[in-house]
């Protein structure tokens, strides 16, 4: 089902944990969907310097959870900001079919964390991104 | 198989046992026969599937004419319901299942509604997955012609007061069908007795081969064909007859009746221990199902703020194999209509985990099991957001 | 088997090769877990039959998403053809087949004009059992949605010219069917060549399993499912997945493919030489069925003035396991309804033989059917009061 | 599907042939049913000292043609006529209930043989005694 990439990150997810007094939470997703995702970011001059996640749900989520946090790791929030559920995918070689909403859920728990450390700073932050399954386990439900 | 599995799913699927493949093995290649053919090679293979069907007869107390070879349990399942439903609609259009069904019986039903213009009533369940025969005795009404509803569930292992359930229907003059796939095989189960009209029951799930089932239809019951063609099993289904599948059904039906009692036992206290153990050992845990009624070999748990299949790929990386209610296990989002039936709330229905034993399965196994559980639940739970805010609010 | 036997009845099934057994063997007892579940036991029958359904589909020209499994080449029948004319039927509620189909065709038309409303026009074959094109076209109308025309006949081995066929139907925008359960191990079917959009196959016929056939479907076709209930067969077809069996079928779909030129040389060999033999020294026999387009091993014959189960039940004395077209054989007091629609009498078609041969036939087993078969005619002539008046008469 | 009675009278029939210059012959069935069945009788002093047939039919047709002779022989017309098909299949030790229309057959050749002889002495004759299928195949057929 899972390509061997995915399994390693799912056995020995990187950078699960929590940060004390980190600059940026994000959380996604609920239990209703099966899938929550928490991503803690730590930032220094506008650049992530740490991040860690706590995810629960199926393998693909923990999966893509590491693998977003390992992508983001040390770039600036411009460029984590950038990171789509495809970049994820792709770094994981694929994901099957009924699990793409999983890497959905690993796009938008990071730019929900570093929204909330724009909004802490004041920063203006685009009313219209969603949080939580954002309509994307009815989507995949007709599978 | 891999030395070191330990197979923990015997109710998604049994291996088959060397004795039904001993049973079944010549005639694939020695005794081929058709059974429709006149000469001695096909008068053979006849001779050999009505053995086969007065056996499986015998152990369920039907009459062998009674029963009829199909290609699986969900065959037996959509023939028993859209044939019988569809058979008598002059009467009525009204059918009655209960919310807990396996989908073989649930899509049949939707099949009636959607596709024949019926109306099915859907008996709800008490916590523990019971059905209440008060309800059926209320959701009978003058045109109602039909009643499922399964003697073991697949999930929660909960067992249905059949027999006072089919009484029910019997004084009102309702045809009363039970999917028995999940009973038979693990408790003694006697048409008569029980006085339905019709069963289901499914070789794979009690040692046979997977690929073929049975349905027991009750002398002069009126039911339509579902699959038409040439005249085998007495013109009701057509198609020629897997002679090794209903020899190893038969084969592994007796076995399964002769040993019922040993297998219930051996079941039982490999169950009991389990529970225990995991109880005892970890906490936030729900043990779904009814303590009482239930299948011997089935415990089913759900392990708060865990998901599902992430248990289950951690329990395969230890070899376990077991199952869950998660969604994600089902190619579905939602979790198990059966575990949200009983009234969990989505997020416990996600954590669920269940175990069905089988007769080579052993106490160390158990232990083994719990030890490793344990460790995965706690890992699990250190990397969930939920069990994170559920201690910050402790 | 008993030492003597002659096996001369492949139409009716086959016995399962040794290869295609060893390659099902271990899928019983110890590669059993379930297709749909998610851990290691269950991910490897998955592969295994996702495998089993590239091989078939390559063998057959077309995509693995376009080939369902099913439990019968019957089933695979039904299914094609109440699958689409019911999915269909806003569109129209005529269909076309012909009067030569097997019972799984006809039964299916049976059902959808019986139970359903449908309007169904049978075409006639010529004296050997030929479709003519024409008259296919003549029969669409504009509320025409399926054509049945099944490959190669079971009784005659008469083979339609199928692509010939298929394609009138595409040109009007009819869904097209073939029933290729003779066809397939016998010649090389190929969907895309043909241009048919449904097309069914049957283990057993080609030295596969009993109890396992498939549908191709082609992509796009519209059609709903036959049997409801779990997620297997990417939704359409439900039940748990006969692993061994579809495994049985790939491995014997590729030796036949892989064999098909020698194999086809074979049975023509053999075909010929009792042809021959037969015609030279048996007065009063006719050969049905097309000498041309017609199944390598399929050979069959009407003795005048001699009733067929009476020449069958001799022949199994001897050893020889043939089938025929007498109405004895099948229970029904009507000869086939084959042999009848192309234009035999009923007392000539009460005399048929059909012999089809197979893989380990020989040509000395030829001449002892021969010499066999010459015996007994003239043994059931002396008997037979219509001989007697024949002749009195000439 | 025979028992073993059935198979050795349909392997070996007893009587089988024909009675030139024969006091009475019956024929029944036709070949659109697939059976027929016609009888030969050779009688002395109203008692049947000889009995022949031929049978064009199924296994079970071949039987009951060879056992209804043999329960005929040596017996008075008044005896021979009260053979029944029920008596033929017991005799017989039964029959698959598919083949009992066949048993019908041999007791109706057998009347016929008798009626046709006494139509030649000039006897009365009943005129509804069938001969043919009787409607026999259509019975069967919806087995
Ligand atoms: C032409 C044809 N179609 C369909 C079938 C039915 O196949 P099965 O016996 O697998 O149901 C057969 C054989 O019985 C056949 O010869
Ligand atoms: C309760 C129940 N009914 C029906 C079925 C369907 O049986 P099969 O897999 O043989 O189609 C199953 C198992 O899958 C089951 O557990």
């Amino acid at each position: 089902m899972y390509s061997e990439k995915v399994m390693d990150h799912f056995t020995n997810p990187r950078n699960v944990g929590e940060i004390e007094n980190a600059d940026g939470i994000g959380q996604v997703g609920n239990a209703k969907c099966g899938d929550i995702m928490k991503v803690y970011l730590k930032i220094e001059n506008d650049i992530i310097v740490d991040v860690k996640f706590k995810t629960f749900g199926c393998g693909a989520a923990v999966a893509t959870s590491s693998m977003a946090t390992e992508l983001i790791k040390g770039k600036t929030l411009d460029e984590a900001s950038k990171i789509t559920n495809k970049a994820v995918t792709e770094a994981l070689g694929g994901l099957p079919p009924v699990k793409m909403h999983c890497s959905v859920l690993a796009e938008e728990a990071v730019i929900a964390a570093i929204d909330d450390y724009k909004k802490k700073m004041g920063m203006d932050v685009p009313d219209t991104r969603c949080s939580g399954c954002c309509g994307k386990c009815g989507d995949t439900r007709t599978e | 198989m891999d030395k070191g599995i330990i197979y923990l799913d015997h109710a998604a699927t049994t291996y088959v046992k060397p004795e039904v493949f001993e049973a079944m093995k010549p005639w694939f290649t020695e005794y081929y026969g058709n059974p429709s053919a006149i000469y001695s090679l096909g008068r053979q293979s006849k001779k050999a599937i009505e053995e086969a069907r007065a056996q499986i007869a015998y152990c369920l107390g039907a009459h062998p004419t009674e029963i009829f070879f199909t290609g699986s349990g969900t065959e037996a399942d959509n023939w028993a319901i859209k044939g019988t439903a569809l058979a008598n609609q002059k009467k009525g259009k009204h059918v009655i299942t209960t919310v807990i069904e396996h989908h073989a019986v649930l899509e049949a039903f939707d099949f009636l509604r959607k596709e024949e213009g019926f109306e099915v009533t859907y008996l709800p369940v008490n916590e523990n997955g019971l059905v209440n025969p008060e309800d059926l005795k209320k959701a009978i009404r003058p045109d109602t012609t039909l009643v499922s509803i399964m003697y073991a569930n697949n999930e929660i292992g909960t067992i249905q007061p059949i027999h006072e359930l089919a009484s029910i229907a019997r004084e009102k003059g309702v045809v009363f069908h039970t999917d028995s796939v999940q009973a038979i095989g693990n408790i003694a189960v006697n048409v008569k007795e029980l006085d339905v009209d019709l069963l289901s029951l499914s070789a794979h799930k009690f040692y046979g081969p997977k690929g073929v089932g049975a349905l027991y239809v009750r002398k002069g019951i009126k039911m339509e064909s579902f699959i038409h063609g040439g005249a085998q099993e007495r013109k009701r289904r057509a198609g020629t007859e897997n002679v090794p599948g209903v020899i190893g059904m038969a084969a592994a039906l007796k076995l399964a009746y002769d040993n019922l009692e040993d297998y219930n036992n051996h079941l039982g206290k490999l169950s009991s221990r389990f529970i225990e153990k995991v109880l005892e050992r970890i906490p936030y845990v729900h043990l779904n199902g009814d303590r009482e009624q239930r299948l011997p070999g089935n415990v089913n748990f759900s392990f708060r703020f865990v998901e599902g299949e992430s248990l289950l790929l951690m329990l395969d990386m230890k070899g376990i194999q077991a199952s869950s209610g998660s969604a994600c296990t089902s190619g579905s989002l939602d979790p198990s209509h059966v575990l949200l039936a009983i009234g969990l709330s989505h997020e416990i229905a996600h954590g669920s985990l269940r175990i069905t034993f089988g007769e080579k399965n052993t106490e160390e196994e158990v232990d083994y099991l719990v030890d490793t559980l344990e460790e995965i639940v706690e890992k699990l739970r250190k990397m969930s957001p939920l069990y994170e805010e559920f201690v910050k609010n402790h």
